[in-house]
């Protein structure tokens, strides 16, 4: 399961669907809005999701998962809207039989859905500016809002 | 031939555009004609080639042909997580 | 921390004990008991271990992890006793600034400690034989006691 | 001359001794000659070269020298996770 979400992620309640008598091993990762980014200090983070087609994609990158990798089960879940400092953004669950299976497909997960699925990330700097991650290089006029 | 085309915007396109989605005509034949259109009428910094784009929420080449009633989305570079 | 625990792990509460504003990143492993291990059906699980030296070698495990890994705080607490089938037996939670260095220490500390710290591991089959893990080959004279 | 040694005992070799810790006066000279002796009195099934061992909880070589009061743990093939 990949989903958006507007609201709060609870990874113990996600946790909990994943699991399964004949799993040994369950890797998770989680992406928290931390303070600083690139030398900035960060104060807020907005995210954005084209969902439709955020949903779709997040899908395809665990089937292919489970292509590449031995798994019983994998839940994505991605936050979006207004987030504050060590707020939860994205949850990664995986289980399988065994340990590799588990962490490579956690981190298959995380690194195409980072690449692939159309989410955005607006910073919030202490200075006031903001800036839309990868959109451009901060301070050019297409990255955002100088201070 | 015109046609009907619905435009959404996310992020940094819809706050250069001021707005999240708009029904436009357009004679252009292709995605990449039509986004090439907007970027000259809504002065859109970024290039097509740091764009990808989707019609009726799918990922499509941007030579896709553009039909009557098509959902589009340009879709800036992603930064999920 | 490396901790040796004789009460069910509260992944909550250490995952709580991680929250840092410095962090992107949070990897954690679970090993769970599961129903299977070699064909075998496994109906629980005894777990011992030697504490003293089994949490000084653990702590030098994530001393080498800091110093392999960008990380700003890592836990591992590995459960002891008899546990059943789906229990949380060992979890291992990394914090980062950034996720490569979060799986990657999450790794190397649970493949490390499954290598190096004295804990031993003995499965009841539901065939009432038992067989201490790695002690010896099953079925052969060292290695338990044949159903 | 004979020391006393403070000898631990778990997992399989806890089972084949039948208890979990004992004292014992020894004539050998290092870990290893000792892990022998009690081999060949208690029937342990595991060969010195498949275990580790530790004196005072810390991981020692098989040749390291006993000492009167010295505890020592033999450690089987470790199974954690």
């Amino acid at each position: 399961m990949f989903k958006i979400s507007d609201q709060p992620i609870d990874p113990a309640a996600l946790q909990h669907q994943l699991r399964d008598p004949r799993a040994g091993a369950c890797a998770t990762f989680e992406g928290w809005v931390r303070n600083r980014n690139d030398g900035q200090a960060v104060e807020a983070l907005d995210y954005e999701a084209y969902a439709p087609l955020a949903e779709k994609e997040g899908a395809r990158i665990l089937g292919e998962a489970r292509e590449k990798f031995s798994v019983l089960n994998a839940i994505c879940v991605h936050r979006i809207g207004s987030l504050q400092l060590g707020d939860l953004a994205v949850w990664v669950g995986v289980i399988a039989e065994h340990r590799g299976d588990a962490f490579g497909a956690c981190r298959y997960i995380i690194d195409e859905a980072k690449a692939r699925v159309p989410i955005w990330k607006k910073e919030h700097y202490a200075d006031g500016g903001t800036v839309w991650i990868n959109c451009a290089t901060r301070g050019s006029a297409a990255g955002g809002t100088p201070p | 031939m015109t046609k009907t085309i619905h435009v959404q915007y996310f992020a940094i396109l819809r706050e250069q555009r001021g707005l999240a989605q708009e029904k436009l005509t357009t004679a252009t034949a292709t995605a990449a004609e039509f986004y090439d259109e907007l970027r000259g009428r809504h002065g859109f910094t970024l290039e097509a080639g740091r764009l990808r784009v989707a019609v009726n929420d799918e990922f499509v080449p941007w030579g896709a042909p553009l039909r009557e009633g098509d959902r589009l989305v340009f879709i800036p570079p992603v930064a999920g997580g």
